[in-house]
C-alpha cells in the first residue's frame, strides 16, 4: 500500500499553489482571480498542517498558523468582493483587462 | 650729498612717474594742464635724480666692477630660512644702467614736453599723459632692475604701455589692430624669454643679476653647455621682438598708429632699446656661449640690412623712420653680437637723441600738415617750418654718419668692433646698410623739406613746446657723440663687459663710412632733389618692378603672418571648438540621453495590466532563484575593489 | 484563596503590549465616536486620533530601554521595536495633521482615521514580531487596512482600480511569502525567528531552504517594492488618495523593513553568504530602475512612487552586510525618510485641494503663489536625493559606509544614481520656481498643514546638519537588536 | 573663549538671508542693502582674520568647535579653522561675494528670492573653505549646487544653449562628480577608521591615518577624488559644463562660480586628495600634468573660436584651471604655492571679468562680440574694468595673476620640462584671444546705437573698485599673498614628503 508521507503533502501543496498561480495569471475575471489566490493560500495551509503533523507533532504551531491564515483569507475575500462591487459600479465590468487607467 | 642721496634713492626715478600716473588717473584727470605738468614735472625730477646718480656712478670707478645693488625681498616660497624660490626687487646701479637712466629720463622729459603741444586739444589729453608717465616709469624700472624677473615685469609693463599708447586713438580700427599686433608679437617672443628666465631660475636658483653673473662664469658646476646654449637662445627671443629684430619686427612699423610722441618714445628712448639693453645686461650669459653671440650678431646685421632695404621704398614719413629704427637696432645687436657692449651702448645713446629728434620733427610736420604722412605729397617745408626742417636735417646728418654728428662716432665704433672681431661679411653688410641709411634718410629729407612746395599744404611752424625739445635734441644729436670719439671714449672706460675693449681709431673704417654716407646722400640728392620730376626714381621702380613690389610690401611678411593667424590659428581654434561641442559635449549629452531613453524603455513594462505584473513578479522570483543558486558563497566575494 | 480563583494567570506580562492595546483602543474609539458624533463634528476625529497617537508616542518614549520577550520569543519588545513604532506613529501623526482637509473632503472621517490607526497597529505588531504568526498577522492587518484606504474614494475609478490591483497583488504576494515561510517552518520545525536562526546556522544548506528564502525575498520585496516586485506601487500610489499614498509609501515600507531585518539578520544569518549578493543585486537594480523610470514621469505622485522605489533600493543596501552598522543605516534612513516623504506628499495633497491636479505642469509658479509649499517640496525632494545638508545625505552616508568594504560597486551605483535622481527632482524645482503661475493668487496655507510642513522640514534640516543625536539613539536601538 | 570669528563670517550672510525672508518683496533697496550689509560684515571679518593670522606660528588658527562633538560615531566635529591655504580662499570668497551683491544691484525681477539664494550660496562656499572636517566640508560642498541651479533657471540667460540646459548640465556634472567623490570619502573614512582605531573625520586626523594606507588603496581612492574635484575645477575632459554654465548663469553666479566655487575643486585636491593620499597623488601626478596641459592649450584654442564674451571667459577659466592642475601635479612647495595663488588670482580676475560682462550685457543686451565695438568711448569706466580683467587674464606683470603663473611655470618646467612648455605657450594664445575680445568690444569706431549708454556708477562701481584694487595690490605686493599661502603649504608639503618617504604601511 502506498503510505501517504510528508512528501505527498508537499507535492500536493506545490501543485495546488501552481494551479492557483496559473489561475491568477490567466483568468480575466476579478472574482476568479480572487478565488485563485485563495487556492494559493490553501496550498499554504496544506503545507502548514502537514508540517505540523510530521515535523512538530507535539505543539500545534502549524495548525494554529493555518487557522490565522484562513481567517485572514476570509477577510481578504470580503474586502476583495466589496472592491469588485465598487469597481463594477464604476466601470460596469469585472474584467481585469479593463482596469488599466493607471499605467506607465 | 645730493649725489649720495640720489645713489641711495635711485628707486625714486621710476617711482615718481609712476606716482604721476596714479595721481593723474585718480585725481587730476579733469584738469588737463595740471595733468601734463605733473607728468612732465615728475619726469624732469626723475631726470635730475638720475643725472645726480649717474654723476655719482661715473665719478667712482669702483662701480664698474662692483655695481651698487640694494634689493629687498619681493616674495619667497618655502622655508623662510632656506627658500625654494626667492625673488628680490631692487636697484642695480652701474655705468650701463646709469647711462640708460639718464638717457631715458632726459629724452622722455623732452618728449613729454613736446606732447603738450602735440596733443593740444585732443580727446583724452590727461589720459595720454598718464600713459606716458606709466611708460616712462616702466622703462626706468626696467633699467634699474637688479633682478631678471623684475626686469621682465617692467618689460611687460612697457609692452602694456605700448599697447595702450599705440592704440590710443581707440576709435581707429587700424590703431586697435596695430596695438594688438604689437602686444601679441612681443608676447610670442616673451614666451621664449620667460622660458629662458625660468631655466635660469631652475638651473642657477637665483635671478639676481649679480649672482647670476657670478654663477654663470663657472656654469659647469650647474649645467651643461648645451643647456646653457638653449637658455641663451631662449633669452634672446625676447629682444628679437622687443627690439624689432627679424622676423618679429612686424609690429614696429605698425606702431606708428599711435600719436607721434609715442612713436618717438617707443623708438628712441624706451621700448625698443629694452631688448638691446636686456642682452647687454645678460652679456655674462651670451659671453659663455659663442654660438649665441654669433646668432645675435647675424640677426642684428641681417635686420639692419633688411630693414634698410624696405625703408628705401616706403612713402610714409613715420614708416621710413620706423624701418630706420629697426635697422639701427640691428646695428646695436650686431655690436652686442661681436662682443662690444661699449659700441652697442654708445650707439644706443646717440641713436636716442637723433631718432627722438627726427620723430618729433616728423610729428611737427604731421601737425602742420594735418596728419598727411606721405612724403611725396610734401616738399619745400623748410621755408615755412625752418626750425623743424633744420633740426631734422641735423638728425639726418647724424643718422647718416656724417662727422662730427653723433651717429658717426657710434656707428664707426660698431664697424670697427665688427672688423676687429674678424666678421668681414657682417662688416660688409653693416657698411652697405650705412650707405642705404644715408640714402633713404636723405631721400625723405629731400622729398619732404626741399624741392617744390606742394600748394595743397599750408604748413605753419609749431609752438614752442614742440620746437624747444627739437632744439635741445638737435644739440644732443650733434654733440652726444663727442663723449665717445675714438680718441677719448667715455664708454670704453666705463661700459664694457669683461675688460675694456676699445679698438684704436681705425681711420680706414672711418673714411669708408664717411664715403658711404656721402655717397648715399649724393645719390638721394641726384634722384630726388636735382631730378625735380623724379624720372629716375620712377624708372628704377619700373625697371625692377618685382623687387620694388617686394620691398614696398615689406617682403610680404605681414601677409604671411596674417595668413598664419587666420588660416592656421583661427582654423585650429574652430576645430578645437567643434570637437568640444560635438565630441566632448556629445559624449556628455549622450550619457544623459541614454539615461532618459532607458527610463522611457523601462516604462513600457508598466502596462497597467494586473496580470502582466503578476507575470513579471514570478519572472522575478525565477531570476532571484537562479541568482541564489549560482551566486553561492564562493562567488559572494567582492566584485570590485573591496580589500578586506 | 478565593481571589485567586478568578485570577487569570497569563504566561506573560501583558504590560508589554501596552502600546498595541492602546492603539487598538484608540482605533476603536475613533470608530465608535464616528457613529456617535454628528456629521458636522466629525472633523474633530482627526484631532482625537492625533492626540491619541501623540499620547501613545509619549508612552512609547517612556518605555525606552525596556527589553521583554513574550511567549518564547513570539513577541519582542526592545529599543529596536520601540524605535520603529515611534517612526510609524510619527508618520501617522504627520499624515493626519497634514491632510485633515483632504480627509474632510472625502467624508467618512471615522473610518478613515480608524483604518489609519489600524494600519499603524499592524505595523507596530510587525516591528515587535518574533515569530511568523505575529508577523503575518501584523502584515495582513496593515495590508488590508491599506487596501481599504487605497480605494477609499470609492466613486473615483482610479482609486478603486488601485484598490483592486493592490488587493489582488498583495494577496498573491502574501501567498508567496507564506509559502516560503511554511517551507522554512517545515525545514526547521520552528516559526520563532530567533530559534530558526540558531537551527539554520547548524544545518547544511538545502535547496528547499534556498527556495524558501527566494519566496520570502519575493514576498517581502513586494512590500518594500523592490524591483522586479515593484510593479504595483506606481499604479497604487497614483490611484490612491494622496494621504494614503503618503502613509503607504512611508509606513508600509518602513514596517516591512523592520521585519525584513528581523527575518534576515536574526533568522537567516547562517546563510548570509547566499543571500547577501542577491540582496545587493536587488538593491542595485531597484535603485537603477526606480531612478531611471522616474525621469520621464509627468505626474508628481507617480514620480514620487518611482522615487520611493529607488529609496527602497537605498534602504536595502543596509541589509546587505547584515551588520549592526547596516541595521543602523536602515533605521536611520527610514526615520528621516518619513519626514521627507511626508513633506512632499503633504504638499502634493494640499496643492491637489487647491488645483485639483497632480500633474507636474500644474505646479508652475508654485514658488510665487506659496513660497512655503515650494520650498518644502524642494527640501523634501533634495533630501531624498541625498543632497547635504539635508537628512538624506547623512542617511546615505551611514547606509553606504556599511557596505564599502565588500560591495564597493554597489556604493558606486547607489551614489551615482542618487545624483542622477537630482535630475528629475530638479525638474520639479524648475517648474515651481522658473515658470510664472497661470493663476497668481497666493495660496494661504492652513495652520495645521503649515505646522506639519515646517516641522517636517526642520526635522529634515536638523537631522541633516546635526545627525549626531539621532544617530546615537539609533545606535542604541540597533545595538539591542542583537541582544536576544 | 575667543570671539568666534569664523562662525560669524559664516553666519553673517545666512542671517542676512534670514532677515530678507521676512521683508516684503517690494522693498527692493532694503533687500539689497541688507544683503550688502551681511556680506560687508563677513568681508570685514575675513580681512581681519587675514591680517590677524599669525604666519610665524602658522598652522590652524581661529579654531572653533574642534572639541564640540557633532556626530560621535563618525568622529565628526564642527571643526572650523583656517590655515595659510584656506584663508586666502576665504578672503577671495568674501571679496567676490561682496562684489557679486553689487554686480546684481540692477536685478529687479524677484530680488528677494535672488538675494536669499545668493547669500546662501556664498555662505556655502565659505563653509567649504573654513571647514576642517571632511564631513562638514562635504556638507557645504554640495549645498551650493542647488541654489545655483535655481539662480540659473530663473535669472539666467539663454544663448547658444538654453538656461535650463545650462543649469542642469552644471548641476548634474558637479553632482555626479561629487558622487564619485563621496564614494571615495566613504571608503576613505572606513579605511582610516580601521587604521586609527576610532573614527576621526578632521582633516588632520584623517590624513594621519590615510597617509599610511597602501599604495593600491591610495591610488584608487585618489582616482575617485580626482574625478570629483577634477570635474569641479573643470579639468579636461570634464570641463564642458563650464562655458555653457557660465554663459547661462546670471552675473553674480558666474562670478561666484568661476571665482570661487570652481576653486573648491583645486582646494580639495590640495588639502584633501594630495594631502591625505600622497602615494596616490604621486602615481597620478604625471597624468594630471598632462590633463592640465591639455586643458590649458585646448581651452585656450576653444576660447579663440568664441564670439560670445561669456564663452570666452568660460573657456579661459578652463584654461587657467589647467595651470592649477599642472601646478598641483608638481607636488612641490613652489607648485602648490602657485596653485593656490593662481586660484586666488584667477578668482579675482574672473569675477571682475564676469561682472563687467554682466554690466555690458545689461546695458547693450548683447554679448556677441561682432555686435560691439568702441565701448571705451561710451563707457570708459566699464572699459577700464574690462581691460583690467583682460590684462590680468593674460598674466600681465603688476597684476595679481602674474606671479602665481610664474611660480607655476617654475615648478612645472622643473618637474615636467617639455610638457610644461606647451602649457606655458598657453600665454601666447591667451594673449591673442583676450586682447581680441577686449579690443573688439571696447575699441574701434563707436557704434551710434550705444551712444545713450550710461557708464557704470554708484553701486555698480563696487566690483571694479574692490576687485580692481585686489588685482593691482596683489600684483605689486605678491608677498602679501604668498607669505600667507606659503605658511600653509610648507607644513603640508612636509607632511606629504614624509609620507612619501615612508610609503604606505597597510
Amino acid at each position: 500500500m502506498l503510505t501517504i508521507s510528508l512528501t505527498h503533502y508537499v507535492v500536493l501543496s506545490a501543485l495546488l499553489f501552481s494551479i492557483g498561480l496559473f489561475g491568477v495569471l490567466t483568468k480575466r475575471n476579478a472574482v476568479a482571480v480572487l478565488i485563485c489566490i485563495e487556492i494559493m493560500l490553501n496550498a499554504v495551509n496544506i503545507n502548514l498542517v502537514a508540517f505540523s503533523k510530521y515535523i512538530t507533532p507535539i505543539d500545534f504551531t502549524g495548525q494554529i498558523f493555518s487557522l490565522f491564515v484562513i481567517t485572514v483569507a476570509a477577510a481578504e475575500v470580503g474586502i476583495g468582493l466589496a472592491i469588485i462591487i465598487a469597481i463594477y459600479r464604476n466601470k460596469l465590468s469585472v474584467n481585469l483587462d479593463d482596469f488599466d487607467w493607471l499605467k506607465w | 650729498m645730493y649725489v649720495e642721496f640720489a645713489l641711495q634713492h635711485a628707486w625714486l626715478v621710476p617711482l615718481l612717474p609712476a606716482l604721476a600716473f596714479v595721481a593723474i588717473v585718480f585725481l587730476t584727470r579733469p584738469w588737463q594742464m595740471l595733468s601734463a605738468i605733473l607728468a612732465v614735472g615728475s619726469m624732469a625730477s626723475s631726470c635730475v635724480i638720475a643725472t645726480l646718480a649717474a654723476y655719482g656712478i661715473f665719478t667712482n670707478h669702483e662701480y664698474v666692477e662692483k655695481p651698487l645693488v640694494y634689493a629687498t625681498r619681493w616674495f619667497s616660497l618655502g622655508m623662510p630660512a632656506m627658500p625654494d624660490l626667492q625673488i628680490n626687487v631692487g636697484v642695480q646701479l652701474d655705468p650701463v644702467s646709469a647711462m640708460m637712466m639718464v638717457m631715458v629720463s632726459f629724452i622722455s622729459t623732452f618728449i613729454f614736453l613736446y606732447s603738450i603741444g602735440y596733443m593740444n586739444g585732443e580727446d583724452g589729453f590727461s589720459v595720454f599723459f598718464s600713459y606716458l608717465s606709466l611708460f616712462g616709469a616702466s622703462m626706468l624700472l626696467l633699467v634699474i632692475s637688479s633682478n631678471l624677473l623684475q626686469m621682465f615685469v617692467a618689460w611687460e609693463l612697457v609692452g602694456l604701455c605700448s599697447y595702450l599708447l599705440i592704440g590710443f586713438y581707440t576709435h581707429k580700427i587700424s590703431a586697435r589692430e596695430a596695438a594688438k599686433k604689437a602686444f601679441v608679437t612681443c608676447r610670442i617672443a616673451d614666451f621664449g624669454l620667460l622660458l629662458g628666465i625660468l631655466s635660469l631660475q631652475i638651473v642657477f636658483g637665483t635671478l639676481n643679476l649679480t649672482e647670476l653673473g657670478e654663477k654663470i662664469a663657472h656654469f659647469e658646476d650647474y649645467t651643461t653647455f648645451g643647456i646653457l646654449t638653449m637658455i641663451a637662445v631662449l633669452v634672446f627671443m625676447g629682444p628679437i621682438a622687443k627690439s624689432g629684430q627679424f622676423p618679429l619686427h612686424v609690429w614696429l612699423p605698425d606702431a606708428m598708429e599711435g600719436p607721434t610722441p609715442v612713436s618717438a618714445l617707443i623708438h628712441a628712448a624706451t621700448m625698443v632699446v629694452a631688448g638691446v639693453y636686456l642682452v647687454g645686461r645678460t652679456m655674462f650669459l651670451f659671453h659663455e656661449v659663442p654660438s649665441a653671440m654669433e646668432l645675435v650678431a647675424v640677426t642684428g646685421a641681417f635686420t639692419a640690412l633688411f630693414a634698410a632695404t624696405i625703408a628705401i621704398t616706403q612713402r610714409e614719413i613715420k614708416k621710413i623712420l620706423a624701418y630706420s629704427t629697426v635697422s639701427q637696432l640691428g646695428y646695436m645687436m650686431l655690436a652686442l653680437g661681436v662682443g662690444s657692449l661699449t659700441a652697442s651702448m654708445f650707439h644706443m645713446w646717440t641713436h636716442a637723441f637723433f631718432k627722438a629728434l627726427m620723430f618729433l620733427g616728423a610729428g611737427s610736420v604731421l601737425v602742420a600738415l594735418h596728419h598727411k604722412a606721405d612724403v611725396w605729397e610734401m616738399g619745400g617745408l623748410v621755408k615755412k617750418m625752418p626750425i623743424t626742417a633744420w633740426t631734422f636735417v641735423i638728425g639726418g646728418l647724424a643718422i647718416a654718419g656724417i662727422p662730427p654728428f653723433a651717429g658717426f662716432w657710434s656707428k664707426d665704433e660698431i664697424l670697427v668692433a665688427t672688423l676687429a672681431e674678424g666678421h668681414y661679411v657682417l662688416f660688409a653688410m653693416a657698411a652697405f646698410t650705412a650707405f642705404l641709411t644715408a640714402f633713404y634718410m636723405w631721400r625723405m629729407i629731400f622729398l619732404a623739406f626741399f624741392g617744390k612746395e606742394n600748394p595743397a599744404n599750408h604748413p605753419k611752424e609749431s609752438p614752442w613746446t614742440m620746437t624747444v625739445p627739437l632744439l635741445v635734441l638737435a644739440v644732443g644729436a650733434i654733440g652726444a657723440g663727442w663723449l665717445g670719439t675714438p680718441w677719448h671714449n667715455v664708454w670704453a672706460e666705463w661700459i664694457y663687459f669683461g675688460s675694456p675693449h676699445h679698438a684704436a681709431a681705425n681711420y680706414g673704417a672711418m673714411m669708408l663710412s664717411v664715403v658711404l654716407a656721402v655717397a648715399g646722400i649724393g645719390l638721394a640728392y641726384t634722384m630726388y632733389l636735382k631730378d625735380t620730376e623724379k624720372v629716375k626714381a620712377k624708372a628704377m621702380a619700373e625697371k625692377y618692378s618685382t623687387a620694388y613690389r617686394v620691398l614696398v610690401n615689406k617682403y610680404y611678411i605681414d601677409e604671411l603672418y596674417l595668413w598664419f593667424n587666420h588660416a592656421l590659428v583661427d582654423g585650429a581654434a574652430k576645430i578645437f571648438y567643434l570637437f568640444d561641442i560635438y565630441i566632448v559635449d556629445g559624449i556628455v549629452n549622450g550619457i544623459g540621453a541614454s539615461a532618459k531613453v532607458t527610463g522611457e524603455g523601462l516604462r513600457v513594462f508598466q502596462t497597467g495590466r494586473l496580470q502582466n505584473y503578476v507575470l513579471i513578479f514570478f519572472i522575478g522570483v525565477l531570476i532571484v532563484a537562479v541568482l541564489m543558486a549560482f551566486v553561492g558563497p564562493s562567488n559572494a566575494v567582492p566584485v570590485m575593489g573591496g580589500v578586506k | 484563596m478565593p481571589a485567586d480563583m478568578f485570577a487569570l494567570t497569563l504566561p506573560f506580562d501583558p504590560s508589554a503590549l501596552t502600546l498595541e492595546m492602546l492603539m487598538a483602543g484608540l482605533a476603536m474609539l475613533v470608530l465608535i465616536l464616528g457613529i456617535i458624533v454628528p456629521k458636522g463634528a466629525r472633523h474633530g476625529l482627526g484631532w482625537v486620533s492625533l492626540l491619541g497617537i501623540l499620547g501613545i508616542m509619549a508612552v512609547a518614549v517612556s518605555l525606552w530601554g525596556e527589553k521583554r520577550e513574550l511567549l518564547n520569543g513570539m513577541y519582542l519588545l526592545d529599543n529596536y521595536a520601540l524605535f520603529w513604532k515611534i517612526t510609524f506613529m510619527t508618520a501617522a501623526a504627520l499624515v493626519i495633521l497634514g491632510c485633515m482637509r483632504f480627509v474632510d473632503n472625502m467624508g467618512n472621517q471615522a473610518e478613515y482615521y480608524s483604518l489609519t490607526l489600524f494600519a499603524t497597529l499592524g505595523m507596530m505588531v510587525m516591528a515587535s514580531a518574533g515569530d511568523f504568526i505575529t508577523f503575518y498577522l501584523g502584515l495582513e492587518l496593515m495590508t488590508l487596512s491599506f487596501v481599504i484606504l487605497v480605494c477609499f474614494r470609492k466613486t473615483d475609478a482610479k482609486s478603486v482600480e488601485a484598490g483592486i490591483k493592490y488587493l489582488l497583488l498583495a494577496g498573491m504576494s502574501s501567498a508567496v511569502l507564506l509559502y516560503g515561510l511554511t517551507l522554512i517552518y517545515g525545514l526547521t520545525g520552528s516559526i520563532t525567528i530567533l530559534e530558526i536562526g540558531r537551527i539554520i546556522a547548524m544545518q547544511p544548506l538545502s535547496p528547499a531552504l534556498v527556495l524558501a528564502v527566494v519566496l520570502v525575498i519575493a514576498g517581502l520585496g513586494f512590500k518594500v517594492s523592490a524591483v522586479p516586485f515593484h510593479m504595483w506601487s506606481p499604479d497604487v500610489y497614483e490611484g490612491a488618495p494622496t494621504p494614503v499614498t503618503a502613509y503607504l509609501a512611508v509606513g508600509s515600507k518602513a514596517a516591512s523593513f523592520a521585519i525584513i531585518l528581523r527575518l534576515f539578520v536574526s533568522g537567516l544569518p547562517g546563510i548570509w553568504e547566499n543571500w547577501a549578493m542577491v540582496m545587493a543585486i536587488l538593491a542595485a537594480v531597484t535603485i537603477i530602475v526606480g531612478n531611471l523610470v522616474a525621469i520621464p514621469q509627468t505626474n508628481i505622485k507617480r514620480m514620487l512612487a518611482y522615487s520611493s522605489i529607488a529609496q527602497a533600493g537605498y534602504i536595502l543596501v543596509g541589509l546587505v552586510t547584515a551588520t549592526e552598522a547596516g541595521i543602523k543605516g536602515v533605521m536611520f534612513y527610514c526615520f528621516l525618510y518619513v519626514f521627507a516623504t511626508m513633506a512632499a506628499f503633504v504638499v502634493a495633497t494640499y496643492y491637489y485641494n487647491v488645483s485639483g491636479s497632480d500633474e507636474l505642469r500644474d505646479y508652475a509658479g508654485l514658488a510665487q503663489r506659496s513660497p512655503l509649499l515650494a520650498a518644502v517640496m524642494l527640501v523634501a525632494l533634495l533630501s531624498m536625493a541625498g543632497i547635504p545638508p539635508l537628512a538624506g545625505f547623512a542617511g546615505k552616508f551611514y547606509l553606504f559606509s556599511s557596505i564599502v568594504g565588500d560591495f564597493l560597486w554597489l556604493v558606486f551605483v547607489g551614489l551615482i544614481m542618487s545624483m542622477v535622481s537630482v535630475y528629475y527632482y530638479l525638474r520639479v524645482a524648475l517648474v515651481m520656481y522658473r515658470d510664472d503661475p497661470v493663476d497668481a493668487t497666493p495660496i494661504s496655507v492652513s495652520s495645521p498643514v503649515a505646522v506639519t510642513l515646517v516641522f517636517a522640514t526642520i526635522a529634515t534640516l536638523v537631522i541633516g546638519i546635526c545627525p549626531g543625536p539621532l544617530s546615537e539613539v539609533v545606535n542604541g536601538a540597533a545595538h539591542t537588536f542583537f541582544l536576544h | 573663549m575667543d570671539f568666534p570669528v569664523l562662525l560669524t563670517i559664516l553666519l553673517a550672510p545666512l542671517v542676512a538671508s534670514l532677515v530678507i525672508m521676512f521683508i516684503p518683496k517690494e522693498e527692493n533697496i532694503l533687500i539689497k542693502s541688507i544683503a550688502a550689509a551681511g556680506m560687508f560684515v563677513s568681508l570685514a571679518l575675513s580681512l581681519y582674520a587675514y591680517f590677524a593670522y599669525n604666519q610665524d606660528i602658522g598652522g590652524l588658527q581661529f579654531v572653533f568647535g574642534h572639541e564640540m562633538p557633532w556626530i560621535k560615531d563618525l568622529g565628526v566635529t564642527f571643526f572650523l579653522a583656517v590655515d595659510g591655504i584656506s584663508l586666502p580662499m576665504l578672503l577671495l570668497t568674501n571679496l567676490i561675494g561682496f562684489s557679486a551683491i553689487f554686480a546684481s544691484w540692477n536685478i529687479n525681477n524677484r530680488p528677494k528670492e535672488f538675494f536669499i539664494l545668493l547669500l546662501m550660496l556664498i555662505a556655502g562656499v565659505m563653509g567649504t573653505f573654513i571647514a576642517h572636517d571632511l564631513f562638514i566640508f562635504l556638507l557645504f560642498y554640495e549645498v551650493v549646487v542647488i541654489p545655483i541651479y535655481i539662480l540659473v533657471i530663473i535669472w539666467g540667460s539663454s544663448k547658444r544653449v538654453t538656461k535650463e540646459y545650462a543649469g542642469m548640465k552644471l548641476t548634474m556634472y558637479l553632482l555626479i562628480g561629487s558622487g564619485f567623490l563621496l564614494v571615495g570619502v566613504i571608503a576613505l573614512f572606513i579605511k582610516t577608521t580601521a587604521i586609527a582605531g576610532h573614527p576621526d573625520m578632521s582633516f588632520t586626523g584623517m590624513a594621519m591615518a590615510a597617509q599610511q594606507l597602501g599604495r593600491f588603496d591610495q591610488i584608487w581612492l585618489f582616482a575617485l577624488m580626482l574625478f570629483g574635484f577634477g570635474s569641479l575645477i573643470s579639468m579636461w575632459p570634464f570641463h564642458s559644463w563650464s562655458p555653457d554654465g557660465y554663459a547661462g548663469a546670471p552675473t553674480a553666479v558666474s562670478m561666484i562660480h568661476a571665482g570661487v566655487l570652481k576653486k573648491i575643486g583645486g582646494y580639495g585636491l590640495i588639502k584633501i586628495a594630495v594631502y591625505m593620499l600622497p602615494l596616490g597623488a604621486s602615481f597620478f601626478a604625471p597624468y594630471m600634468a598632462v590633463l592640465g596641459v591639455i586643458g590649458v592649450a585646448y581651452a585656450a584654442m576653444g576660447a579663440m573660436a568664441q564670439k560670445d564674451l561669456k564663452y570666452v571667459v568660460g573657456y579661459s577659466s578652463v584654461s587657467h584651471m589647467g595651470y592649477v592642475i599642472l601646478a598641483v601635479a608638481c607636488m612641490n612647495v613652489i607648485g602648490i604655492n602657485g596653485a593656490v595663488a593662481n586660484m586666488f588670482a584667477h578668482g579675482v580676475m574672473a569675477a571682475l571679468f564676469f561682472s563687467m560682462i554682466g554690466f555690458i550685457y545689461e546695458k547693450t543686451h548683447t554679448r556677441w562680440i561682432p555686435d560691439m565695438g568702441g565701448l571705451a568711448r561710451q563707457t570708459p569706466r566699464l572699459a577700464v574694468g574690462f581691460m583690467l580683467a583682460a590684462l590680468a587674464s593674460l598674466g600681465l606683470p603688476g597684476l595679481v595673476s602674474f606671479i602665481p603663473e610664474f611660480t607655476i611655470f617654475v615648478a612645472s618646467f622643473e618637474v615636467y620640462g617639455g610638457v610644461a612648455v606647451i602649457g606655458i605657450a598657453g600665454i601666447i594664445i591667451t594673449a591673442l584671444y583676450v586682447l581680441r575680445a577686449g579690443a573688439n568690444t571696447l575699441f574701434g569706431p563707436p557704434r551710434p546705437e550705444y551712444d545713450h549708454l550710461e557708464d557704470i556708477k554708484g553701486p555698480e562701481m563696487v566690483p571694479l573698485v574692490v576687485l580692481g584694487t585686489v588685482l593691482v595690490v596683489g600684483g605689486c605686493l605678491p608677498s602679501l599673498l604668498f607669505d600667507m599661502i606659503n605658511s600653509g603649504v610648507v607644513p603640508l608639503h612636509a607632511a606629504i614628503s614624509d609620507a612619501l618617504q615612508l610609503g604606505g604601511k597597510f
